[in-house]
């Protein structure tokens, strides 16, 4: 049942994502003729999505979800989708089918940052635009992609200390339960974190920090060897949220209370925010992946030739004991 | 005398039987992958006009220039009845270790993945031939060891080292003929090479001799040992060598590569006919089993919109077709 | 060279304590890993952590029992993980219909993906590592599809029980592997059965000459590996309390494999250690907890794992040869 | 070489263990230049073992070797061929899934100037090879797909095409037909001319007393006897081997049969007819009456084997049927075959009969499993009892019911197959080289059992490439040649030549 909805969820347009408010000016803007791409009309044109991981989280069934339906919505007759299925010489050749497929256009949720060399050679060679959702690639915007649309992983990080500062009032040891190793968005998360509790909050330290690969399991299994080796530990930062619900059935099965440790994660899912009111989670930092209007509403404006910023990044909420029980409903 | 002769002049099984139809039949035993991947080709060209383009053969090619190289490797390894796990991550280990060393030239950059490389595949072939030690485990630690070792360089994978455009490398990876990268030519001619080595030297004649019965070849007086060691090198070496054209293909040494590679590789070349039990398999059969792969998986991205679970079912109903058909026309062979 | 058929022609004969040190390498690795936690590790004593360090095996045990049977053939089973997601996947399903339909829609589908696996190894004579790769690919591919792709909570008391309560102090998923382990050696050492698989393993054409169901019982072998996987999956979920198809029993192939060949049974097939087995997850079950308690870089803990593995399997060397 | 006068070959002191056994307990032997020495003993006595240390296969405990004068301590076997210590291995020591031509010639084939093999050089180099040595197969084909008999020639091929100083050769006859074995001989004189040294085992005596000159008698690992083999006469070296007084052992080395039961009136409990496979079997068609031993005779080659086991359901057929006791059997069916009483006593008992990583007591029990088990549980009690007997009765030599097969000597291996198919209790017995590598005691305790299951009312077929225990044993003996019947004779008619003469006049019978 809780899976229907779910998927409500996805469709109403409650957390919609907003762009961040970012003063006009300080950031560069991109017009189609800088760029250098043919016009096309949407609706009869090819566009291509290409998702990086499975659609068996969350997050990324939100993101494909949000992307298709507004695609539908728009009309958009010729979407394409591929899923690199977390192996990036996969999305690489992904990506290079969709352009040999005549993609006219491109949203990419990149796996990685690094190495889309040979696919941005290709689509520069036909003009096609390009932007990247959720995580950004690195390359020039406007020349070897259009523009960036995410959320910034290091300030979900220092959100994320933020609140554990909050919840602590200053000082205890905290744990932190990775992401998978080599991941942009855990280096992001944790170095954020890190540094806003060095500046902020010296009173804090780190004392345990091990990966949960960002599966509920492993939060689990590793949180069940942590509370034994240091049982002191009275924060837990989780950089996702099925590694913080992992970590939570952990405690309940250790027997500790809610709220005897707390924990602090990232994502927004449904599941997590639900356990804001019980106490276990003491809060949960947004990271929204309902792209679909705003990619699109990009693309529109850019092939209309209006100028677009070149980098879009949107306000991600917070979630924690003053807002969670009336803005769990909009949670994905 | 004159009886015996004649005796055994009829004495020989139908596959190497002298009608023409019935070598016909014995070469698509024998190549039982390749006759499936042509079937697979037709039937994708037929289904969809976007498959037999330049451009997307292309992309298939260059995709699995990089497992083929590995697979290469492989099929020696398996040959001699071993099994090597470490290729995933080794090959991601040699292109970071190929991103790192670009600072002092692309001569460096190419030398120290196959050195390190190299290294592993030497002291894997040595705990295996010399202290006897199970294959599988070996590598299985390798296939740690090097991931370990490569997120140690690259800060726990947190920095990525990039190639910059000008390098020598990076043009090799990413220049092309006839739209076709470069890569694709330098596999091609490994396999030529790999080929030769196998079955025309007494090297390959080892190989095989070690997988069919060790305790045999070592009364016939084969060099296991040494013949061991090299194998495993030559799979170190080639993974190094992949993963280095790889990282300049996209000039950066990504570090999440390789994970879960091994399993498509050894999928690849067992499809290709080499049996896991050792003595025998053929490099070409090896091509046809990397090709099949990729060309499943594009069929899968021609069939365009299916869900990411659905492509996985998808892709595992072909794996069980194709190694069904494989393994049914090349079994005459297998029970001889 | 009959004489050295199963001991190829080395020079192994360094007389008892290494015939010894081959037999029971593993245990000794262990006691040795014991001594040094019990030295460095705080609270390593302790109660709860026995508990957590049993439960967390628990499931790995199980799967390498029936791993252990499939290697006794010279075959492997690489679908064991997707079949742990596909049970993860069912259960919720049949929730609705009471905890036994749901467990047994659970275990049936691990048996489907055996019969699948056997029938292909046994009757169209594929490889067991393509044939089970199959499913290794498919299988997870089947949960998510059948979940569709959601992580669903659980909340059925007990189911929830199966993971979490415990039975005279022991915790219930301990129980049942110990359970399954006696029976599983039971079949090994005392069934006809037992007999044939190993037989089988050790030399296929003469077990066909000697008259043996060769085929039935490779396909039992593998419906059985698929059955223990789902009791796996089963328990992992009841204790995760949610259905997580697309990440439970990740690399599970890896870790049970490991497990069997560390405690000693050779890939090559024709022999089977039953307890060696439950030993070798033991053993990498005890090297992870000791690396994460100790708070080790990954990068670190990867090789460190390795040098103990290769540690483990040199001082069973000889045991278990590919 | 260095030192004309003094041995060639020279091994003292040697002691080998292995866990549980003392296989040589100071062995001591020596060679002189172009000397045929024999190495008898019974099974398990430590032959194949002193050979494995001699050929660099094991390293010896203690003791030491010289060649020619110079220590020699091989760290394998490459190092002892290296020295010119070639060996033809008892179980042949081959690559079964590789081609004769690259058994023949791996790590010496013909090579282009790149260093590449020329293959085509190759096989014409085989087919040259081992047409000298009157055996005339397609060289391409797998060597698994040859009897026992033409792997053992192409071992022996190999062993000699290099120039080698000593050559072992381990029970090389073990299933050679006569005139293989001629050629063998020969092989043996031209060495000896060339001052090449041998060293052969063989449990036939007759072929020791034809080519050896001295001779060394293992038992339990010990020297009993070393000496020139003119003086030794046959009665004495068989009480040395089995360590019995000259008395007890009157008929050893004579086959043990007393032949002539006479079943003639008796209906067939099996009937093969018109057994058919492209290219072996050309209409075979074989009648065995309860409590007759029906011998086959035949060349390499002529396809005993074969219908050995197309009878035994273990040869996919082209056409023919096989009805035991008047029901037909399900074709292709080892199962069948068995469950219906038929037992088949595999020639290649490597890859076809023992499975080396059980003990002895699960090797004998494996095939009468149903019989000594119940509701699928195995009875531990009735399988001991089975072992119990067949060990003692065939006096199986082995640490105990629990060691694993592969440890145990050739022979005994073969001992345990026969208790294998004993303990089924079957109605008819296949047996194919049922003495292959059994020593004189035991080979005469097998046929004496032979003899006795028929007497009980067994139908045996019996395959022996040893041409007078086919005459002796069997009641009527039928002919094969390219896979046809080309004869069959029995009472007065069956003596050795006849059946010889039978085949040389025989015409063709595979199509051709
Ligand atoms: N690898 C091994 N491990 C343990 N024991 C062994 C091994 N190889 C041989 N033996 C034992 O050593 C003894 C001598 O064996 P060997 O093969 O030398 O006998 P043999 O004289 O060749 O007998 P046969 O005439 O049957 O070939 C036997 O008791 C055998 O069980
Ligand atoms: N002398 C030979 N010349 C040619 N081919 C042979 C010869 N001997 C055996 N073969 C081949 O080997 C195959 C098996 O023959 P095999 O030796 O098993 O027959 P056999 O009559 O049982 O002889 P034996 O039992 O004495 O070995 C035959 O099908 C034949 O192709
Ligand atoms: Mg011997
Ligand atoms: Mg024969």
């Amino acid at each position: 049942k809780s899976e229907d909805d779910k998927q409500a969820g996805a469709q109403d347009t409650a957390g919609q994502q907003q762009v961040a408010q970012t003063p006009a000016g300080n950031v560069p803007t991109c017009t189609i003729d800088k760029f250098g791409a043919h016009k096309f009309d949407l609706k009869s044109g090819v566009v291509g999505f290409s998702q990086s991981e499975k659609e068996a989280n969350p997050f990324r069934i939100a993101e494909t979800q949000s992307i298709k339906s507004e695609a539908k919505k728009l009309g958009i007759a010729n979407l394409k989708t591929t899923n690199g299925q977390s192996q990036f010489n996969k999305q690489i050749s992904d990506v290079q089918q969709l352009i040999a497929q005549g993609a006219q256009a491109l949203v990419i949720a990149p796996l990685n940052s690094d190495g889309w060399e040979p696919v941005l050679q290709q689509a520069a060679a036909k003009h096609i635009p390009i932007i990247t959702v959720d995580r950004q690639i690195n390359a020039t915007a406007c020349k070897d992609y259009v523009t960036f649309i995410g959320s910034d992983f290091y300030t979900q990080g220092k959100r994320a200390a933020d609140q554990m500062i909050k919840a602590l009032g200053g000082k205890g040891k905290v744990a932190i339960l990775l992401g998978a190793s080599g991941n942009n968005v855990t280096t992001d998360r944790t170095n954020g974190f890190k540094d806003e509790l060095k500046q902020k909050a010296p009173g804090i330290q780190i004392t345990f920090q091990q990966t949960g690969d960002f599966a509920r399991e492993k939060g689990q299994q590793v949180t069940e060897q942590l509370i034994q080796s240091n049982p002191d530990v009275n924060g837990l930062y989780a950089e996702n949220d099925e590694m913080a619900l992992g970590a939570v059935t952990a405690l309940k099965g250790a027997g500790k209370k809610a709220g005897q440790i707390k924990i602090v994660s990232v994502d927004g899912t449904r599941n997590a925010v639900s356990q804001i009111p019980g106490g276990w989670i003491s809060a949960v930092i947004e990271s929204n992946p309902r792209f679909g209007p705003l990619a699109f509403q990009t693309l529109t404006k850019f092939l209309n030739g209006e100028a677009i910023p070149q980098k879009v990044i949107i306000s991600d909420r917070e979630y924690d004991a003053s807002n969670a029980k009336q803005s769990v409903s909009s949670a994905y | 005398m004159t009886e015996s002769m004649t005796a055994t002049a009829a004495v020989t099984e139908p596959a190497a039987g002298p009608t023409g139809r019935e070598r016909a039949f014995g070469l698509i035993q024998r190549h039982g992958a390749a006759a499936v991947l042509v079937l697979l080709v037709a039937i994708g060209s037929f289904a969809f006009d976007r498959f037999p383009t330049g451009a997307n053969l292309g992309n298939i090619a260059i995709t699995s220039s990089f497992l083929a190289m590995v697979a290469l490797g492989m099929t020696f390894v398996i040959i001699t009845g071993g099994i090597d796990l470490s290729v995933g991550s080794v090959f991601a280990l040699g292109g970071v270790l190929a991103a790192y060393a670009v600072r002092w030239g692309s001569l460096a950059a190419l030398l120290l993945p196959l050195v390190v490389c190299g290294a592993f595949g030497l002291v894997q072939g040595l705990l295996i031939a010399r202290v006897r030690l199970a294959p599988f485990i070996v590598t299985l630690a390798g296939l740690l060891g090097a991931r370990g070792l490569l997120l140690s360089i690259s800060g726990e994978g947190s920095t990525t080292y990039l190639i910059p455009h000008g390098a020598l490398i990076a043009r090799v990876g990413q220049g092309s003929v006839f739209g076709i990268g470069y890569p694709v030519y330098l596999t091609l001619a490994l396999f030529v090479a790999g080929a030769v080595l196998l079955q025309r030297t007494r090297f390959g004649q080892c190989v095989y001799a070690i997988g069919g019965s060790e305790d045999a070849a070592e009364l016939m007086g084969v060099p296991v040992t040494r013949t061991k060691v090299a194998v495993y090198v030559m799979s170190g070496l080639l993974a190094g060598l992949a993963g280095t054209l790889n990282a300049a293909r996209l000039s950066s040494g990504v570090t999440i590569l390789g994970t879960g590679m091994e399993l498509d590789v050894i999928a690849a070349v067992v499809i290709g006919g080499t049996l896991l039990t050792g003595g025998a398999g053929s490099v070409s059969g090896t091509v046809a089993g990397v090709l099949l792969l990729g060309v499943i998986q594009n069929l899968i991205n021609q069939i365009g919109d299916l869900s990411s679970s659905y492509q996985q079912v998808v892709s595992g109903a072909f794996l069980a077709a194709v190694v069904v058909v494989q393994t049914y026309l090349s079994r005459v062979q297998r029970l001889r | 060279m009959t004489d050295t058929a199963a001991v190829p022609v080395s020079r192994l004969d360094r007389g008892r304590l290494l015939a010894w040190l081959q037999d029971y390498g593993v245990y000794a690795a262990i006691a040795a890993l014991v001594l040094v936690n019990i030295a460095i590790t705080p609270r390593f004593l302790s109660l709860e952590n026995l508990r957590t360090q049993l439960v967390q095996v628990a499931p790995v045990v199980i799967v390498s029992l029936g791993m252990a049977l499939v290697i006794g053939t010279e075959g492997v089973d690489l679908s064991v993980g997707s079949v742990m997601a596909l049970t993860a996947a069912l259960i919720p399903l049949y929730l609705g219909y009471g905890v036994v339909p749901a467990v047994v829609a659970g275990l049936l589908g691990g048996v489907a993906v055996g019969l699948v696996n056997g029938s292909l190894v046994a009757f169209v004579g594929v490889q067991p590592i393509v044939a089970t790769l199959a499913l290794f690919v498919g299988g997870r591919g089947i949960a998510l599809v059948v979940a569709g792709g959601q992580l669903k909570d659980i909340h059925d008391q007990t189911l929830l029980d199966l993971g979490s309560s415990s039975m005279l102090g022991v915790p219930l998923p301990v129980v049942v592997a110990v359970v399954l382990t006696v029976v599983v050696m039971a079949v090994v050492r005392r069934t006809t059965f037992g007999r044939r698989l190993v037989a089988i393993g050790g030399n296929r054409t003469a077990s066909e000459l000697s008259g043996l169901p060769v085929r039935r019982v490779l396909l039992l072998v593998y419906v059985m590996s698929g059955l223990l996987a789902a009791v796996a999956g089963t328990l992992a979920t009841a204790r995760l309390q949610a259905s997580d198809p697309s990440s439970l029993g990740l690399l599970m192939e890896l870790s049970a494999i490991t497990a069997v060949v560390v405690g000693g049974t050779p890939l090559t097939g024709g022999r089977v250690r039953v307890l060696g087995t439950v030993a070798g997850a033991l053993l990498i079950q005890l090297v992870r907890a000791t690396l994460i308690k100790h708070d080790l870089a990954d990068s670190v803990a990867q090789m460190v794992q390795a040098v103990i593995i290769l540690a483990a399997v040199y001082a069973a060397r000889g045991a278990g040869r590919r | 070489m260095p030192d004309e006068e003094g041995p060639l070959l020279e091994v003292s002191g040697v002691v080998k263990r292995f866990t549980g056994v003392l296989a040589l307990d100071r062995v001591s032997l020596e060679l002189a230049p172009g000397e045929v020495h024999a190495l008898v003993g019974e099974n398990g006595a430590g032959k194949s073992t002193l050979i494995k240390v001699i050929t660099g296969v094991y390293r010896p405990d203690e003791g030491t070797m010289r060649l020619a004068g110079r220590p020699a301590d091989f760290a394998g076997p490459l190092e002892a061929q290296r020295a010119g210590i070639q060996a033809v291995h008892q179980e042949i020591g081959l690559v079964p899934a590789l081609s004769v031509a690259r058994n023949l010639l791996l790590g010496r084939e013909p090579r282009r100037r790149f260093g590449t093999l020329d293959v085509g050089r190759m096989h014409r180099e085989a087919e040259r090879i081992l047409a000298s040595y009157g055996i005339d197969v397609d060289v391409r084909r797998p060597l698994r797909s040859l009897g026992v008999g033409v792997q053992q020639m192409v071992a022996l091929a190999r062993a000699v095409s290099v120039d080698a100083r000593v050559v072992v050769m381990d029970e090389p006859t073990s299933s050679l037909e006569p005139r293989e074995v001629e050629t063998l001989f020969g092989v043996v004189r031209r060495l000896r001319e060339r001052a090449v040294s041998v060293i052969y085992v063989s449990h036939r005596l007759d072929e020791l007393y034809r080519i050896c000159d001295g001779v060394t008698v293992l038992r339990d690992g010990r020297v009993v006897h070393q000496g020139p083999l003119a003086d030794l006469e046959r009665l004495r070296l068989v009480s040395l081997m089995l360590g019995r007084p000259v008395s007890d052992v009157r008929a050893g080395g004579v086959t043990r049969f007393s032949g002539g039961h006479d079943a003639a009136r008796e209906t067939p409990v099996v009937e093969a007819s018109g057994l058919t496979r492209r290219h072996v079997l050309d209409g075979v068609s074989v009648a065995i009456r309860p409590g007759e031993v029906v011998g086959l005779g035949g060349l390499l080659g002529a396809g005993r084997t074969e219908t050995a086991k197309a009878i035994a359901g273990a040869l996919p057929l082209d056409d023919g049927r096989v009805t035991v006791a008047g029901t037909p059997l399900r074709r292709g069916s080892a199962a069948a075959a068995i469950r219906a009483g038929v037992a088949l006593l595999p020639e290649d008992r490597k890859s076809e009969g023992v499975i080396g990583t059980l003990s002895v007591r699960e090797n004998i029990a494996l095939a009468a499993l149903p019989r000594l088990s119940r509701a699928g549980l195995v009875s531990e009690a009735r399988i001991d009892r089975i072992v119990e007997t067949f060990m003692r009765r065939l006096r199986i030599k082995a640490a105990g019911p629990h060691q694993r097969v592969a440890e145990l000597s050739g022979g005994n291996q073969q001992k345990v197959l026969l208790a294998r198919w004993l303990a089924t209790e079957p109605k008819i017995l296949l047996l194919d080289e049922p003495t292959r590598g059994i020593d004189v005691g035991a080979k005469a305790e097998v046929q004496a059992l032979i003899d006795e299951l028929a007497r009980d009312g067994l139908g045996v077929l019996l395959i022996s490439a040893d041409l007078e225990e086919l005459v002796e044993g069997s009641d009527r003996v039928v002919v094969l040649k390219d896979g046809a019947v080309v004869g069959e004779l029995s009472g007065g008619d069956l003596t050795e030549e006849r059946v010889m003469t039978t085949i040389a006049d025989a015409g063709g019978g595979v199509s051709r």
